[in-house]
């Protein structure tokens, strides 16, 4: 049965302190009037209250991460020998107030990265060595939907450690064997029954505020309606640009390029299938030319694709592909429109 | 509050959005579709609207917070097999600044005239979303609306009040040309807009260049530096912009010719925001839908201000006003008047 | 990859400053580079032989010589390459001479820069790609432009090498300036009785098509294939029928001023050149003629005996293909009103070096009586002032025309001759008499006619009561000098034709900024432009006597004789081509390209996109430069390539 | 700036090295140039690298700005005098692309110096030696100032 603890909110940044001599942490901090999942540095400002731009994802799937490095050398004159060599760091990590969503999302990628099929030495060397500590939403955006989706504000899934905010302090429940070294020291006190309750209720609060609707037999209807004249109308507006999938938690696709010529790199940057490149064949002959094929093939792994092959949505609700779509593309709008073609 | 005057800039707008309904229901019978705004997730964030009927027109709004330059839809036409919308005749609704975008692109000749109908809307300058995003949480905003003004917002049921000039657009602040200059219909009749809209709040549009330009060298370096590391490089800035109808082309992502990588390190981010800036010289008509669309507000507009204040000084170019003029790196004049050689002696 | 690479010492001009030895080590160690070596005459022919075997043996696919300038022999290695079975642009060349050892000292940095254009190299090496060269049909014509002693010549050599010409000449008559003269130094042959039989023969040789009265509208096309049009100018007298009796110019009541005789005598609206014209046929100038001026007269039409006025006449443009093209558009004079402190222009009796000749010709307004314009007088001192317009920094004319001391020398014999006892000076700064018998020939003036050469530049001449006072300075005395004179003649230099700068623009060839051609090298290519299959000859090149003219003329009928000789020519494969799945078609390289290479075309599914005809571009780049999603690449200098001789530099 | 894989016995006199400067010459004026400077022994700094280009029209505004980005310590780019360009137009386009690039640069925090055009006829080796010399002491009180 997992810990309750309850710590003061001003201790929050003495408990990151001692955490940071042993972690490197990631946490939401305003740079440049944008709040971002970035490097704790003290002095940095903490924004627990902002929707961060990007997921976390950050921590265990950089946007940049060099694979390995070659370098071409001569054993003799005549042949060219590679050599290569690859250090994953070992690095213990925190990922600190990410939200319940966030969390949710590394459930995709546990499955996709470390699932039954090949294991991705990179991302299960940072998994293994990262911790979450989530906070609880109070105050959902307008763009959020995580409880059309099988999630919730305050649902533990995916995270070591759920934070409640309690006004001036905060409710601290483990959900990890490995959480549990995080809560010793003395910022901690033990919870009361009160605390438990008021953080049920706030909790349960937050849960009224959010919208929810049915998505029930969404991943069958996809399928009927690909050929239809629908997805031209709702991606007329769409740019095809990468701002929903950079920015979404669960969007895992990637590309491997070698960079450099004698000595260089090969590197896996992120990639989007909404580029037009992402399905361009060395041929010339792309199998999705055009967005609408690209919007329909999103929206279609989100909530038809994946569920049917992993038995669980891969969209989270987190609302970011609404609110950074430069035209406001909205995805609940696609999928709840989908019903009724 | 009945018998109170309704605010006179509303007023305008409601008048507008009655007369563009049916300005847009009439140009359907000469186009395949009319774009216009619509209502988006939240009362700050209108969504561009595909018309293809009278029912869809009932869905157009315009206020205050329509922003979006259209005009990006335009260049679709020109190709089959890839873009857009091939071949089809477009509507497309026109403010004053996104009318210059729909010149400069006419000039370029990507466009023909035949091929679109531009319903005109005079301006009055629009709320810019990010200025409001600074002050509140907006993503949870409940109503929005203009008094005497300030803009009056309702967040987490608390009213919050800024005046205009604070969050309107940099852009709007100093807009000259709040009446379309190209358009098949106008809304909201020229005469009475004749006036320069805003202008009482004006202000240079290259005074942050000017700003910027005060720097030392190697301030620039940092600033740019840092601000080019938080570049996810999802293209959004470039997907948008009504002058990158090479999007899908563009060497920010090939490999012949191989000019960057996809890593996001900062110096290969600023090497593809400074290609686009010289890429758009002596085009880009400073809609500012780049910045707009940037997630992590990384300040694009002042790139492509600084290079359109040089071309304007170098070739007295402005883009997107005279749809005559050719521009000004597709052509040369054998003595340049603004260019000096070097002198080495 | 295999790259060999062959790094030449020079003899010392590059050991001399760059340790080649450590070149080749440091070259061993570069990726791919599976050969390295030293020359110490890389383009010797044991050398070359050499290289051939090493790439055999090593079946290298790759070349990189570091030696001198690829301007010198990067042909010859590509010919190295080719005969060793390589496609010979798989080839790059490291300028380790003229841009390294020759221009630095200190061996360490000489050697460090030296490897770094090795390692560039090598980089942009194993970037290229096998290149043919395309192979182009011939067209076997010639066109010859300008109708001077210059164009004639050459078009009788073309002509005798069994190639069809096409002569133009915009005049209505051809001779050119040649046919306005009088005598001919040095040998003072009437001019007229060595050029006619020439211009009769241009006439009537099967080979040669002349078109008198024409100008070279526009040019496409490229060596071997040019496409022409050429205006044939309305004469309004149909040349088939005229026989050139010349009873409508007797006829004619219009005042003119005669063009042939460069405004001195008069002349008609209807006119025929000169007596020995070829062809032999009357014009009307529209400027000058009644009926066009006033829709009267049309007394010719009336008196024509061959029928041949036909004041409906059009401008008709005629298209034909060529597979060279010589400009031989010759020179004009340079425009002596310019220097008005001698008079020129205001008064009558100051002409220029040509009008003078005209006065001496037979055929002249004066038939060759030596009269003052201004009273008909016979002139007792007649001053020659040379260099009016050439070797004059201040009127922008630095160069020597090479001709008017000549010219000079031989006008004061032929005036000794007729008045005998007049008295000749002739102001001169030094006389350029280079040619064979030329000097003589000025020495026989000086001594057997006695004219008074005086070296110095004449400051000034004015008229006082019906005097022209000329003011000089005499240098070798060192003292001024003063000469009434009866007459002057001005020696005026040599400028480009009118219009050389058009045709140029429309034959793609450049000029100097005095608008003469620009040959492809002053020394090695003086009768070829950097145009492939445009040619020069005489005057429009530089200033020159006839002689040289003439030589000019033969030389380039042999070149062109050699080019179309081939019955399929190659060109080059380094152009431009454009990847039409990725083009957009927004067509701002069609809008750039200067030589109209790149056309519109659709692909199946309708989309526009550019295409490049590879033999009409010329590789300049400017299309590559100007695709924004960098659609357009070029054999040779691709993006890539470029690129990664930048990341050589910099990267290390 | 690694030296490449040579490894002299002693490393050359660090604050001697000549700064590294790219070069872009245009094939029919300025190349010459440069080599009739060589054909005449015109003595030059030697940390002018010369890339070759057929023409300055060849020269996309990329290739300074990809060059400095990389981190090259100055670059130039010679062609033929407007006017006199072998492919008529190139160097009149070129012009203007590089005349807006070189007021961009310094707005992106690269010093004015770094960067420069000029135009080289291939008989003006004379003049190729004082661009090359001029724009290196440049880049070298560049240097200097900032370590």
């Amino acid at each position: 049965m997992g810990m309750n603890k309850v710590i003061a909110v001003e201790k929050i940044d003495d408990w990151l302190d001692t955490l940071e001599r042993t972690h490197r942490i990631l946490a939401p901090f305003k740079t440049g009037g944008v709040t971002r999942f970035e490097a704790y540095q003290r002095g940095k400002e903490l924004d627990l209250e902002r929707f961060a731009v990007s997921s976390p994802k950050e921590a265990f799937f950089p946007a940049t991460e060099t694979i390995f490095n070659f370098k071409l050398g001569k054993e003799n004159v005549s042949e060219t020998v590679v050599s290569l060599e690859s250090q994953v760091k070992n690095q213990n990590q925190i990922v600190f107030g990410a939200r319940c969503c966030d969390a949710k999302g590394l459930a995709t990628f546990d499955t996709v990265f470390s699932g039954s099929g090949y294991q991705d030495p990179y991302f299960k060397k940072k998994r293994n060595t990262t911790l979450l500590i989530t906070i609880a939403c109070h105050q959902p955006a307008n763009t959020c939907f995580c409880t059309s989706v099988g999630g919730g504000p305050a649902d533990p899934k995916g995270a070591d450690i759920l934070l409640t905010s309690l006004d001036d302090k905060y409710l601290a429940q483990t959900f990890s064997t490995k959480a549990k070294t995080l809560l010793a020291g003395s910022f901690f006190t033990d919870a009361t029954q009160k605390d438990l309750k008021e953080a049920k209720d706030k909790n349960e609060a937050a849960r009224q505020k959010l919208k929810t609707f049915s998505v029930d037999g969404v991943s069958q209807k996809l399928t009927k309606i690909f050929e239809s004249e629908y997805w031209n109308e709702k991606a007329a507006k769409c740019l095809s640009c990468g701002a929903c999938t950079y920015t979404c938690p669960t969007c895992y696709c990637f590309n491997l390029t070698d960079e450099g010529k004698s000595t260089g790199e090969r590197v896996r940057t992120w990639d989007s299938c909404m580029f037009p490149q992402f399905t361009l064949e060395a041929s010339g002959h792309n199998p999705r030319p055009k967005k609408d094929h690209r919007l329909r093939n999103r929206v279609n792994h989100k909530f038809s694709y994946f569920p049917t092959q992993y038995r669980m949505l891969s969209c989270v609700g987190c609302g970011r592909c609404i609110r950074h779509c430069p035209v406001s593309v909205d995805i609940r709008e696609i999928v709840q429109g989908a019903q009724e073609v | 509050m009945a018998g109170k005057p309704i605010e006179m800039r509303n007023k305008k707008t409601k008048e507008q959005l009655e007369n563009l309904k049916t300005q847009v229901e009439e140009t359907l019978s000469q186009v395949d579709f009319v774009i216009g705004y619509a209502k988006g997730y939240d009362v700050l964030h209108p969504t561009p609207l595909f018309v293809r009927s009278t029912k869809d027109a009932q869905a157009l709004i315009w206020d205050d917070f329509c922003i979006n330059n259209l005009a990006t839809y335009l260049p679709s036409q020109k190709r089959p097999g890839g873009l857009f919308h091939p071949h089809e005749k477009i509507g497309l609704v026109v403010k004053g600044c996104d009318s210059r975008a729909v010149i400069q692109l006419l000039q370029e000749g990507i466009i023909d005239r035949e091929n679109f109908k531009i319903i005109g809307i005079s301006c009055q300058g629009k709320v810019d979303v990010k200025k409001l995003k600074n002050r509140v949480p907006i993503e949870r905003v409940e109503s929005a609306e203009i008094k005497e003004g300030s803009i009056e917002l309702t967040v987490d049921s608390r009213g919050q009040k800024y005046p205009l000039e604070e969050v309107l657009y940099s852009k709007c602040l100093s807009c000259e040309y709040p009446t379309p200059l190209i358009y098949d219909r106008l809304v909201g009749g020229e005469g009475s807009l004749r006036s320069k809209g805003p202008k009482e709040f004006a202000q240079d549009p290259y005074h942050d260049v000017e700003e910027f330009e005060k720097k030392g060298v190697n301030e620039r370096l940092d600033f740019w530096e840092q601000e080019f590391s938080r570049c996810l490089r999802c293209y959004a800035c470039r997907d948008i912009c009504p002058f990158c109808y090479c999007q899908f082309e563009c060497i920010a992502q090939t490999r012949i010719p191989h000019w960057l990588s996809q890593k996001t390190a900062s110096k290969e981010n600023k090497f593809f925001h400074m290609f686009r800036a010289m890429h758009l010289a002596g085009r880009c008509t400073e809609c500012g839908e780049c910045e707009r669309a940037c997630p992590v507000d990384l300040p694009l507009l002042l790139l492509h201000k600084k290079m359109n204040k040089k071309v304007s000084e170098l070739f007295g170019y402005r883009s997107g006003i005279n749809p005559k003029l050719r521009p000004p790196l597709t052509i040369f004049q054998p003595e340049e008047k603004n260019i000096e050689e070097e002198r080495w002696e | 990859m295999r790259i060999g690479l062959f790094v030449c010492h020079c003899g010392n001009n590059i050991a001399s400053t760059v340790d080649v030895k450590k070149i080749v080590q440091a070259g061993l160690k570069l990726p791919y580079v599976v050969f390295a070596t030293d020359v110490d005459y890389v383009c010797s022919a044991p050398s070359q032989k050499n290289i051939e075997e090493a790439i055999q043996e090593k079946n290298l696919n790759r070349v990189v010589i570091a030696a001198c300038s690829p301007h010198v022999h990067e042909e010859t290695f590509r010919r190295v390459l080719k005969r060793a079975g390589l496609n010979p642009y798989l080839l790059q060349v490291a300028n380790i001479r003229e841009q390294c050892s020759w221009i630095h000292d200190n061996v360490i940095f000489a050697t460090i820069k030296a490897l770094d254009l090795v390692r560039m190299a090598v980089a942009k090496v194993s970037h290229h790609e096998p290149l043919i060269a395309p192979k182009v049909g011939v067209d076997k014509r010639a066109l010859v432009i300008g109708g001077g002693i210059a164009g004639i010549q050459a078009a009788l050599d073309i002509a005798e090498g069994n190639i069809p010409v096409t002569l133009v000449e915009r005049e209505p008559t051809i001779g050119g300036a040649m046919a306005k003269l009088d005598k001919a130094f040095p040998t003072l042959d009437c001019a007229a009785c060595i050029l006619t039989p020439k211009m009769a023969e241009v006439n009537q040789h099967e080979n040669i098509e002349l078109m008198v009265y024409s100008e070279i509208e526009d040019v496409k096309g490229y060596v071997g294939n040019f496409e022409v049009k050429i205006r044939k100018k309305a004469s309004y007298v149909d040349y088939e029928k005229c026989v050139g009796c010349g009873i409508c110019e007797q006829k004619c009541p219009s005042k003119a001023s005669s063009k042939f005789n460069l405004g001195r005598g008069d002349g008609k609206a209807i006119y025929i050149s000169f007596p020995q014209a070829v062809p032999k046929v009357a014009t009307i100038s529209p400027k000058h003629c009644i009926y066009f001026q006033r829709q009267k007269c049309r007394v010719c039409e009336k008196l024509c005996p061959a029928d041949a006025v036909d004041f409906k006449m059009q401008d008709e443009i005629v298209t034909e293909r060529f597979g060279a093209i010589v400009t031989a558009t010759g020179y004009s004079l340079f425009d002596y009103s310019q220097y008005g402190e001698y008079g020129g222009g205001r008064y009558p009796d100051v002409m220029s070096g040509l009008q003078y000749e005209r006065f001496l010709s037979p055929t002249g307004p004066s038939k060759g009586e030596i009269k003052r314009p201004s009273d008909g007088k016979k002139p007792e001192t007649i001053v020659f002032v040379a260099c009016v317009g050439s070797r004059d920094e201040a009127k922008g004319r630095p160069y020597c025309s090479a001709v008017c001391c000549m010219y000079t020398a031989k006008q004061a014999i032929l005036t000794k001759e007729r008045l005998p006892e007049s008295q000749i000076y002739v102001f001169y700064i030094d006389i350029r008499a280079t040619g064979k018998l030329y000097e003589e020939f000025v020495r026989r003036a000086q001594e057997e006619y006695g004219v008074q050469y005086v070296r110095g530049r004449v400051s000034k001449i004015y008229t006082d009561n019906g005097k022209l006072k000329v003011r000089g300075a005499d240098t070798l005395l060192g003292e001024p000098v003063e000469v009434d004179a009866d007459l002057v003649v001005l020696a005026t230099g040599f400028g480009a034709s009118k219009g050389a700068s058009t045709l140029a623009k429309k034959l793609a060839i450049s000029h100097d900024s005095y608008g003469f051609f620009t040959e492809s090298h002053p020394k090695l290519k003086p009768v070829e432009t950097n145009t492939r299959g445009v040619f020069l000859a005489g005057a429009c090149q530089s200033p020159k006597d006839i002689p040289a003219t003439v030589a000019q003329a033969s030389g380039v009928a042999s070149k062109v004789l050699g080019a179309l000789s081939k019955d399929q020519i190659e060109t080059s494969p380094l152009v431009a081509a454009v990847d039409a799945r990725r083009c957009i078609g927004c067509f701002q390289c069609l809008g750039v390209c200067p030589y109209k290479a790149i056309e519109e075309t659709a692909l199946n599914d309708g989309a526009k996109v550019a295409e490049i005809i590879p033999t009409l571009c010329q590789g300049c780049g400017l299309c590559v430069a100007t695709c924004n999603p960098g659609v357009i690449s070029l054999n040779g200098f691709t993006d890539n390539q470029l690129i990664s001789e930048v990341e050589a530099i910099v990267k290390g | 700036m690694s030296r490449g894989n040579l490894e002299p016995e002693k490393e050359p006199v660090k604050n001697g090295t000549p700064p590294k400067i790219i070069a872009f010459l245009c094939n029919w004026c300025s190349y010459v140039g440069a080599d009739m400077a060589g054909t005449t022994r015109l003595k030059q700094p030697e940390g002018v690298e010369v890339i070759l280009v057929p023409c300055t029209g060849r020269m996309d505004p990329l290739f300074p700005m990809k060059s400095l980005v990389e981190g090259a310590e100055g670059v130039l780019v010679s062609g033929c005098h407007p006017g006199e360009c072998h492919h008529q137009d190139g160097n009149l386009y070129a012009r203007r692309r590089l005349e807006v690039l070189k007021g961009f640069l310094p707005f992106m925090g690269f010093e004015e110096e770094r960067f420069s055009y000029t135009w080289i006829s291939a008989s003006e080796g004379k003049k190729w030696q004082q661009v090359v010399t001029k724009f290196t002491e440049r880049i070298k009180s560049l240097n200097g100032k900032k370590d």
